[in-house]
């Protein structure tokens, strides 16, 4: 089968699909996932939405009503059904509309989801997938523009995955649906509209492993989601002035392949993380600290977290676009741990 | 019926255009790319929030939601500042940090639009706190879609609301969907009303696109909770005109509901209902219809003219001290 | 009333005397220091759990609470297993990991007792859910007290399974407490069953220490939800013979409830029933009760003897892989 | 005033106390804080339990139940209540009585309390205090031992204390209070029964600074909560080994005293961070990162983390004891980077 260019909005919409043929037991639901139960465009085989931003639109026309459910507003319940269903034989797909509402249901994914097979003395597996969209950039102001991702790394017993391309996101649901233990799967707001090249039939990208998306001699670059891309541009930049980039995009948060990142550093002798999330408690911390601890000897110069910054994201243009780390930024780090 | 004051009158006609006026501009000027990000619009349910805040001062609270502008308008805030607001300008309600879905003016006891569906209730349990501690007679309005209804929040809130006989009042603006999901379809109840019995309060229902209405439900309830006897649940049934957001093409409204929302227009339902029993003259109406026009066109021309916040504010306002 | 078979009468009691006799040693034990912990315990209560699971098979699920020895033992997890897990023995249901307020039996149907108040409802609604797509005809019981009805899972939980008629009936085991908190303190409702019309689903308010109401009730709904026609409320109005946990020194209650409680007895009532009527002898019930005695001396001996988890223990079971 | 010996449990409810008599705005909420409203103890001028483990105990007595307020099992709800009326002009307390249960309830504390300044432009404050009990040690298994503290320090908008003696576990709560900020306090199960010497009057220990528990030469040792008690153990044992350990308690993580970590890190060049939590995207990481961003040239060895493993808390008591970093595992990393 070939390989075309499609977006990463796709390419995620592409990955459910064939796995709810491959599989029977895959459902999804959330709020909008079709958009509008039981309306005049449901008799014309239609639906309003396919999702708040349109990412499982036509799923309903193949699949069906039962297999692809609206929810109410009711972030527990439906996701705690879906951690339910996922103990008792299914393997559901719920949508956390934006990470931004995990307030309102964490319990269902921290406490029980992601316990209940450490709490069972290993008798239950939990095989459920929480979609959820996140980042800044789309000028939806501080309750609609948080990263969070840290978060769910910190709790033991969920694996957390962040796409950065199509050909990713394909491959890292498809791996996601197929796993045993409850994901997080985050979906930059951002990438939605991004395209790239994305073979059409079925593929896994192992969870757990880090890609070197661009290799270099000089200084790693660790960039997770969005950050990968602005992690690119300023290496192309950079390169200009001779200095070599290698980006190592982790893709999978946790379990993270702290390998591939150590032999990185061990190569480069030079580390700046890139992570869009606040920088208390964050993974770029985590990465940095996992460099001190088991590869300080190689580290020829002070590591830097390039982060957004330790407040809400505000609202107004210029002031998102400030509080955004870019390229701009990556760079002036690399060229500080360079000097 | 409750006897309404000509001014009364007159102040709910205005508050309704304004609301109107402003609304249609945030849409013109959204699809003009002047506007960006999320904008909920709240034209086609200006009854609700006008004919409760009809009621309150400035020493009173409400809670609001991601859909906020009417509700703003109608507890008197400052239409520039709004406008200023949703450009993401330094003059702006909140310094154009908080933007359309968190306009806020917490000296008029407006508590904040909210990005999270059913989030207010809670608060507005606080803010009833306060003023029951405090022994005031403060009342808090507090108002969500139907969609929340079925967030536990609402649940908690309006429970503990009704233990505690915190002088809150529950306004559900039933618009018929949640995004575009219809209420018959994530509520089980058959009306939201029906729910005021689960935790033992008084629940009406009423025509939301008739301010008459709304005004006389709120009235009671309002007077009930200042006389320390605890919270009232008031469904109102209305309808938004635009989409959930600006961007939403409208297609699972059918042709019929639109024709029929053209029908329970709040505000023509008003402008007949003057008229018709001589309250007001058209006269008096055409003034105000001129006056809402000029301080929406006022409001667009300061947030137009406003600067951005300068980069610095990222960083300001997170904490009092740190 | 429902005619009940001989067998499932020696059934139900034998279910509702094990619970008793495993609740009453392991309040000894704990008070012996053997058993660590947070121990909940449901004697007072046994006529809810076993009137309920009498009409579900292993392929049922339940859900269970923080007080859930009474759930497990009435829906057949091992009472050797559960003794020796409340002991954090490596033999235990949990091989010693989850203790007593995470017993579990996946294979029973048993879906966990629960730290977290309210939390069940989501999940036998998941249940529920799969029941429902792949078209069996299993049905999940949510047992929830009086204090979890307060929490916004239970409502959304409600809300959700009535709309997608899923095959879950909810049992609110209203022991009148929820720590020491009374119910008509923290519950504005009167009864926690007139919430069903709010979900526009059947609600009863039965007597929860009657085994044969609780039975009743509790087979019309899970005929109903076995027949696809969706979820059911059942209060169950019951008590707690002993402290919140263990260690609580119950001052809250009065002299007069205690002696209510004594005489609202579930085995009690449920002896003096069977002899009057003449549905079992003496001797058929005292054959259970040394039956009952010798399990839970067998149990206690097993969770005694058996080992403790080695310390690689911590580390697995985590994730299926990682 | 003359100081006594009282547990960190007294010390708590003395710091409410005296707030409370001080400020009449400041008000109490909880599940059970009195513990049964309007049983006939209460015409007997009595409670049932003054909180979950008695923490609150005697205060309704004083206050009564208007300012001191038994709450359903609706944590979203009061904590959002307590926050509405932060933003409105009280000063409330409200009590998560575990912080294991902040997933039912977190929406409000993070995307309400913590975010309202900004998002308003600086027009409102939340002057409210979240206490809450965390850890482990009391055999209450995985949904009633978590620590978490990470993910509150994560949030742009709190502050997080962390008290570990009775001394200031009063006089951060009294700051807490007082300040203009959401502040999460945490509560340590175990160190509840703890005992020290505590001034009879009201005192502030200031929040975001950090205290040095034991001055040493050799190595900093970082030790948050109950683990700046197993750091004093340890040093006292490595002492006779001849290694000199400087113990900091952080008292606050958010905002954390970076200067003075820094400042000891640059004396002793080594460290080491002891921190219950589980290990990823924690506040030990922040702390290591901190050190490899600001002092890497001052590093004579890797920096350690000392942590629970990335996994829930075991009931059972042995492998609960062995979850748990413990003197000698905190003396173990010591002789590794003192090596
Ligand atoms: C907790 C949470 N879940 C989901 C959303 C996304 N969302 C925003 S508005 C909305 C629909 C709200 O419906 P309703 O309460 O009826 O208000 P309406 O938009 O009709 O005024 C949804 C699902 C959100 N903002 N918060
Ligand atoms: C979300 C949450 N909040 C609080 C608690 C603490 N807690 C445990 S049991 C309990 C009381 C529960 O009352 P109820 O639901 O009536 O059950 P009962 O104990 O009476 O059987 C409370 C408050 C908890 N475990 N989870
Ligand atoms: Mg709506
Ligand atoms: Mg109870």
């Amino acid at each position: 089968m070939a390989t075309r260019t499609i977006t990463y909005r796709e390419a995620i919409n592409e990955a459910i699909r064939l796995e709810m043929r491959r599989d029977p037991t895959v459902i999804l639901m959330g709020e909008d996932v079709a958009g509008g139960a039981s309306t005049h465009l449901e008799e014309k085989g239609e639906e309003a939405w396919g999702g708040d931003l349109g990412v499982t639109r036509g799923l309903v026309q193949e699949f069906g009503r039962s297999r692809v459910r609206d929810t109410p507003i009711s972030e527990s319940a439906f996701i705690g059904a879906a951690v339910g269903a996922a103990s008792t034989g299914l393997r559901p797909i719920a949508e956390l509309m934006f990470v931004d509402f995990f307030g309102v249901c964490m319990d269902q994914i921290f406490n029980q989801g992601g316990k209940m097979r450490y709490m069972f003395g290993g008798k239950a597996k939990v095989p459920v997938v929480i979609r959820t969209l996140y980042g800044a950039g789309f000028r939806a102001a501080a309750q609609h523009s948080a990263v969070l991702y840290s978060v769910f790394t910190h709790m033991p017993g969920l694996k957390v995955v962040t796409p950065s391309t199509p050909y990713n996101a394909k491959g890292l649901l498809t791996a996601a649906i197929r796993d045993d233990d409850p994901v997080i799967y985050f979906e930059h707001l951002v990438l939605l509209d991004t395209s790239g090249p994305v073979p059409e039939e079925s593929y896994v990208v192992p969870l757990g492993k880090a890609e070197i998306a661009r290799p270099g001699k000089d200084v790693t670059v660790v960039a997770i989601g969005r950050m990968r891309l602005f992690a690119m541009q300023a290496a192309e930049e950079l390169a200009k002035e001779g200095i070599d980039v290698e980006v190592v995009d982790p893709q999978t948060l946790s379990p993270l392949d702290e390998s591939t990142i150590l032999e990185s550093v061990k190569k480069t002798h030079r580390l700046v993380v890139v992570d869009e999330d606040n920088p208390r408690c964050s993974v770029a911390n985590d990465i940095i600290s996992l460099a001190a601890q088991q590869a300080l000897a190689y580290l020829d110069a002070a590591p830097q977290a390039v982060t957004a910054p330790h407040t809400p994201v505000p609202f107004s243009p210029p002031l998102e676009d400030g509080y955004i780390p870019g390229p701009a930024k990556i760079a002036t780090a690399v060229k500080a741990v360079v000097a | 019926m409750a006897e309404i004051t000509k001014d009364k009158l007159l102040w709910i006609y205005e508050r309704m255009r304004l609301i109107r006026e402003f609304e249609d501009r945030a849409a013109e000027l959204f699809a003009a790319g002047q506007i960006p990000g999320f904008v909920h619009l709240y034209a086609g349910e200006e009854a609700i929030a006008v004919g409760v805040c009809a009621w309150l001062t400035d020493r009173d609270f409400i809670t609001s939601t991601h859909r906020g502008h009417g509700h703003c308008i109608a507890k008197g805030v400052d239409v520039k500042a709004m406008m200023a607001e949703l450009y993401g300008k330094k003059t702006g309600a909140c310094k154009g940090k908080g933007g359309s879905m968190h306009i806020a003016d917490v000296d008029k006891g407006m508590l904040g639009a909210n990005g999270i569906v059913g989030a207010g209730g809670p608060l507005a349990c606080g803010a009833g706190l306060t003023a029951k501690i405090k022994g005031t007679d403060q009342v808090t309005a507090c108002f969500f879609g139907d969609g929340a209804a079925e967030q536990g929040t609402m649940h908690e809130s309006m429970n503990l609301a009704s233990i505690w006989k915190l002088p809150v009042i529950f306004v559900c603006e039933n618009n018929g969907y949640a995004q575009t999901t219809p209420s018959r379809y994530h509520c089980a109840a058959e009306d939201i009303a029906d729910r005021a019995t689960a935790y033992n309060m008084p629940g009406f229902s009423v025509d939301g696109t008739d301010v008459f209405a709304v005004y006389e439900a709120a009235g009671e309830a309002i007077a009930r909770a200042r006389r320390g006897e605890g919270p009232t649940l008031i469904e109102c049934k209305a309808f938004r005109y635009y989409g959930h957001f600006q961007g939403d093409n409208l297609s699972y409204y059918t042709e019929e509901e639109k024709a029929e929302q053209k029908a329970r227009d709040p505000i023509n339902k008003f402008i007949q209902r003057v008229l018709d029993r001589n309250l007001l003259t058209k006269a008096e109406l055409a003034e105000i219809d001129a006056r809402a026009k000029k301080a929406i066109d006022e409001a667009v021309k300061f947030a137009e003219q406003s600067p951005y916040p300068v980069l610095d504010e990222i960083l300001t306002d997170v904490y009092v001290s740190y």
